[in-house]
């Protein structure tokens, strides 16, 4: 049965929750799988630290993603190199896979403008703060490949909540009109910020939306990141191929938890019950790959500790390089509103750099 | 005499709520996490285990459906007070505030009008991600129709909630989430209100008048202390309306200094200190004595957070405005 | 079988285009189904009659109505005096049966003002022409119903083309999530200006895109005022008294035909072929109907001249009327933008009044 | 030498698509009724029959998607040129054109910039329904990030809209179409740009300097004529680009003349009457004899067609205030 084919509300598994496979595993070789762990390893690890940075004042506001590895990596680890990320402002495990270093993460939300800027070579939009308003970027994106006979395909991140923005439904109905190449990717963690899954909207699944768009739509076992690699593989294989049949755009839900606050700015157990977090804590993604691939002999204890050290490392690297950027230039400020800058705004930067002249930094910086 | 209650700004936006909740059947607060979470800022904290989740509703996410259902429960005779998040988050909702709200009563020729407070926490300089520090007030007093109202203080702040929850008109309602918790005032537990449409005095002086609002209010009070070490003294008028403004109240101070200075952190082209510079030297040319000094924030998008110390107007360079305006000399 | 299981592109019909009966004749008297005819064939003349005023120059940009008359006058003859109607610009045929004077139509295409207000007893929104923006309008309207425990139900007209609108999709996601008693009816009429329905979605139908909201959507012929007046009126039932697994709200897709331009200022041979529309004449509502109530001998010759005779007086006498209304006041201009008039207005009214008695009207009038 | 055809404002709007269309494959047009319909006003009219729909592409009924997937497009580095059907309906996808359009070159700090031109007509007076008569480009003004064009002759109309589509930054160009068809002027067939940012001077007069652009233009000339008649002679500048303003010829007209009047239709209150007022007194006060003269719309939702002669400034309205200006005396 082709994968679009399915229920809306009978997702695609590959391994339950004990790493026991119940599904088609995807052909992936050993070092791809021992990369998705390890990425995962990364982004768990990556995480903690963020928020602990926040923690200590070394931060600003931080959205965690602990719970979304599954998702995160199953997915990204399917896309080709030229293919595009647009994300929103919760997937810096998706955009590490595809190439963002994650001091550009950290950067960002630093308040540093310079972390929005991915490599020219690494194809990731910057995050997109406003809900859902990526997604018509998305669509233009794809659109603007196949009109250029291109066959990149453009991966759309967003939450559940997301679904019920004006502009997740505008931009879907273009998808199916035009035929774009794009892949909504849609992270049902079950909450958005404080309002649960069952409150957003009264459909029955959010895969099943597709329908009012004429394209497909499907759910997938968000936790499990090979059910979410062959969920999405097929997915882009699809946007580049597509069958007579079926139009190339896919919708995927991918049912999933996220395990800690919203962002740092917020407190879960004001709306949430400790008993929910449990119940899908047994469902995390980590050890559940990591007990499959040591069933099989990918991973053992000496590799598990390697791939730790490493991530560790990667990690406080990224911290160093963030926190030993120097202070951002207050020109920037004026730089990049156009590609010339205006006459009026060069005189708005000689009255800031009059005044920084003058009265010092602390003038401005009200300590 | 009235008991009072020690508040601070966002306090009084929940005891303001809380206030009308109680008064009136017909209001009802919604909006993004309102209900069970009280809010980001815990604007709402409380209401919703008071009133219920009828008179204190969760919305899915979606600004125009919550500014567009309002527009339809307000034309009900209803008096809905939405939230939408941050003022950054709007623009989703734009066409039903300026195109509905707006003009619902104006198109039905009074027949419907519609007792609708749409609040938002409003400003920057609380280090927030990129969105979260617009302020975009002028949009809203360029479209005709709609009142704007901007406190800047706990006791004004819950009058003036009052005041707009129980107007005809619509009424957006910016909070300047910089002070929420800046300080704290006596607010009295009884319902009160503070008239929209009338500025107030912060502090008397007889060289410049500085006419701000929100957020603004207190580098600019600071200012003038600092200015008045140097014996300038500066009236400093909180407009607390942005939309219809104090006329009146703005030209008076005018002309009893013939100098004048703005204080906004929106941006500066087509801001409301332009505004309010065209209606001092159309009203009261003959008085002035110097330009007028418009101290903004700059025509650019509001940086990531390393940066907005040098977007937002400070003590400093809000100080050194005024001292133009004070020493021109022609 | 519940009208509301049928298969999303099963439309619910009554009679066939030549008026015979193939499906459940609602439970109407004669006086019903002959008001049904009456009222169409008033729309039918009003609209001729709105065309050649705007023909004449004395009347503005008009959208006519012709081959929606059986959508619109048998969904408005189901509703309760106190239920709203919430139009957008064509739905004058449905205003006039809930009770809005033609005058007032004409009126308001006539550029005055006082036309959008319906009097106090007439319970209709004024016209919205921003597509879309009314749907969450009558969400708010039916909510505040729902809350004060009153009953009354919300109809919202709008057109194929609103569906693609991010205003129609939070609108139906709210009237979903708060139960409200809304019907949503979406008069497809295959063109939305110049973009057909196909290339305005890839969904199915536009009934099916209720799913994404959780409750029923049901197509109709919408030339056939029966089949549409049974399923709108199953429809208000179910918003009044939903059963335990339903939500109130009904997303009615009629499908239907504009026979005419979009508006006068329209030309549609330029997108669309006559033979398309000779289709869809044959299927025109009133002589279908006209056929099913000769056949059940409640129409003949005197009753069918009568009515004409009764509908073009009626729509002469609402001509007469707004040709009669006084050019509004420029006052007017100020009077309504709030409830007070702020001094800034009374200053600028003040301006106006003294130019004009300065230089008189024809300093504004430009001629 | 050039061969020109002789034509009005709106078919030199598709004589421009058509030439950058042919220029550029990566200039796609796109929007409601822009394909076989060739546009409601005729603007793209024979396009889709010569490009094909993949170049002119007629969108769903979506506002905030078709600025939106233009946003996506240009990233790429496409230049798309999106129509709105009309300047009301752009609300709808507001918060694509002030979050995005306007800020995704910032944001992403000159990585992406958008070479995108969001075209809409524009203003009123041509007795159209509610919502097609708006003319709010102060709202775009004060938005940063976007420059906003607004052509008053056939001739700057192609030129200018060349310039925007080859722009690297993104534009709003509105369309007066009051003056669609109003008349006609011979513009080249070869393809050529109008400098965006650059006023011009319609009239030359030493009195009274007089800033305005777009269908006003007209009426402007018009009342200068009838003062010169009296003896005042009014300097008319057509400002073309609202954003950036040509502050320079600004400055320098009024200080040539000490005295000014600013003429739009969009309505008064924090309009670009205001910004430019501000600007003058503070780069010119001292050169300044009366008050700026604002003649604008009026506060108030634009009214239907009956009544919409009152709303908008007239050839005598003008003539009026530029005389107040002329004649002001301390
Ligand atoms: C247009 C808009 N409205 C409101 C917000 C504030 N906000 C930030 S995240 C969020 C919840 C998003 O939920 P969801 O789409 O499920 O994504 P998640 O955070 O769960 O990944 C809200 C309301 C916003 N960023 N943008
Ligand atoms: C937001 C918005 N965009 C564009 C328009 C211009 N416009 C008026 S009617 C129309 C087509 C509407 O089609 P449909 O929804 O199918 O309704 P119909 O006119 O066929 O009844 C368009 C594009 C508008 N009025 N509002
Ligand atoms: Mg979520
Ligand atoms: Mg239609």
């Amino acid at each position: 049965m082709n994968v679009f084919d399915r229920a809306y509300d009978d997702p695609v598994r590959v391994l339950d929750e004990d790493g026991t496979v119940v599904g088609d595993v995807p052909d992936l070789d050993e070092d791809a799988l021992v990369g998705i762990y390890r990425d995962m390893r990364l982004a768990r690890h990556f995480d903690g630290r963020a928020v602990s940075l926040q923690r200590q004042g070394r931060m600003g506001t931080y959205p965690p993603l602990s719970g979304q590895e599954g998702a995160q990596i199953g997915s990204a680890t399917a896309l080709a190199e030229d293919d595009w990320i647009v994300p929103s402002y919760r997937e810096h495990g998706a955009a590490f896979v595809h190439g963002l270093p994650p001091e550009k993460t950290l950067l960002y939300w630093m308040g540093h403008g310079d972390g929005a800027r991915a490599p020219d070579d690494v194809n990731v939009f910057p995050i997109a703060v406003p809900i859902a308003s990526h997604v018509p970027h998305a669509v233009g994106g794809a659109w603007a490949s196949k009109l250029r006979g291109e066959d990149d395909v453009f991966v759309c991140y967003f939450g559940d909540g997301a679904t019920s923005e004006g502009d997740f439904h505008e931009a879907c109905n273009f998808a199916g009109v035009f035929d774009t190449p794009t892949l909504l990717f849609c992270n049902n963690n079950q909450w958005a910020i404080s309002v649960p899954r069952e409150r957003q909207t009264r459909s029955a699944t959010l895969a099943g939306k597709a329908e009012a768009y004429g394209f497909d739509g499907v759910q997938v076992d968000g936790m499990d990141p090979l059910a979410v690699y062959a969920v999405t593989a097929a997915a882009l294989e699809k946007a580049r191929n597509p069958p007579e049949s079926r139009l190339r755009p896919t919708l995927i839900e991918a049912v999933q938890y996220r395990f800690g606050a919203h962002t740092t700015a917020d407190d879960p157990t004001v709306y949430r019950d400790d008993d929910e977090v449990e119940r899908w804590r047994r469902k995390d993604p980590i050890p559940r790959l990591e007990r499959y691939l040591r069933a099989e002999g990918i991973l053992d204890d000496d590799r598990v500790d390697a791939i730790e050290a490493e991530v560790e490392t990667r990690v406080a690297d990224a911290i160093e390089a963030a926190e030993s950027a120097p202070r951002p230039e207050p020109r920037a400020l004026f730089e990049h509103a156009y590609a010339e800058l205006p006459t009026e705004l060069e005189a708005q930067h000689a009255e800031l750099t009059a005044l920084r002249e003058e009265r010092g930094d602390a003038a401005f910086l009200g300590e | 005499m009235s008991d009072t209650q020690n508040l601070t700004l966002v306090q009084a936006v929940r005891d303001g709520l809380h206030t009308e909740l109680r008064a009136d059947d017909d209001v009802v607060v919604m909006g993004q996490d309102v209900g069970k979470n009280g809010g980001v800022f815990r604007a709402t904290e409380g209401l919703h285990e008071e009133f219920g989740g009828d008179r204190v509703v969760d919305t899915p996410l979606a600004e125009s459906a919550i500014v567009g259902c309002a527009v339809g429960m307000a034309a009900m005779g209803m008096r809905p007070v939405p939230e939408i998040q941050f003022s950054g988050f709007m623009y989703p909702g734009y066409d039903q505030i300026v195109s509905h709200m707006a003009r619902f009563r104006a198109r039905s020729r009074g027949r419907f009008t519609l007792p609708m407070t749409l609040r938002a926490p409003y400003g920057g300089g609380i280090r927030a991600p990129e969105h979260h520090s617009e302020s975009k007030e002028a949009f809203y007093a360029h479209e005709a129709g709609l009142k704007v109202v901007i406190p800047s203080t706990p006791y004004d702040t819950k009058g003036l909630l009052a005041a707009s929850i129980r107007d005809p008109d619509p009424v957006i309602f910016l909070e300047p989430k910089l002070i929420y918790r800046a300080f704290r005032e006596e607010v009295p537990e009884e319902p009160y209100t503070v008239p929209i449409g009338e500025a107030t005095t912060r502090r008397a002086g007889d060289d410049v008048a500085v006419f701000t609002y929100g957020a603004m209010t207190r580098p600019t009070l600071e200012a003038a202390e600092a200015l008045a070490e140097d014996g300038i003294e500066c009236e400093v008028l909180d407009l607390r309306t942005i939309s219809p403004l104090d006329r009146e109240a703005i030209v008076d101070a005018f002309e009893r200094t013939g100098r004048a200075a703005v204080v906004h952190e929106a941006p500066r082209t087509a801001g409301l200190a332009a505004e309010i510079t065209a209606i001092l030297q159309e009203e009261a040319l003959l008085y002035q004595e110097a330009p007028i000094e418009r101290i903004t924030g700059f025509d650019v998008p509001y940086p990531l957070y390393a940066l907005e110390d040098y977007y937002l107007p400070s003590a400093t360079r809000i100080e050194e405005g005024i001292r133009e305006a004070a020493e021109f000399e022609p």
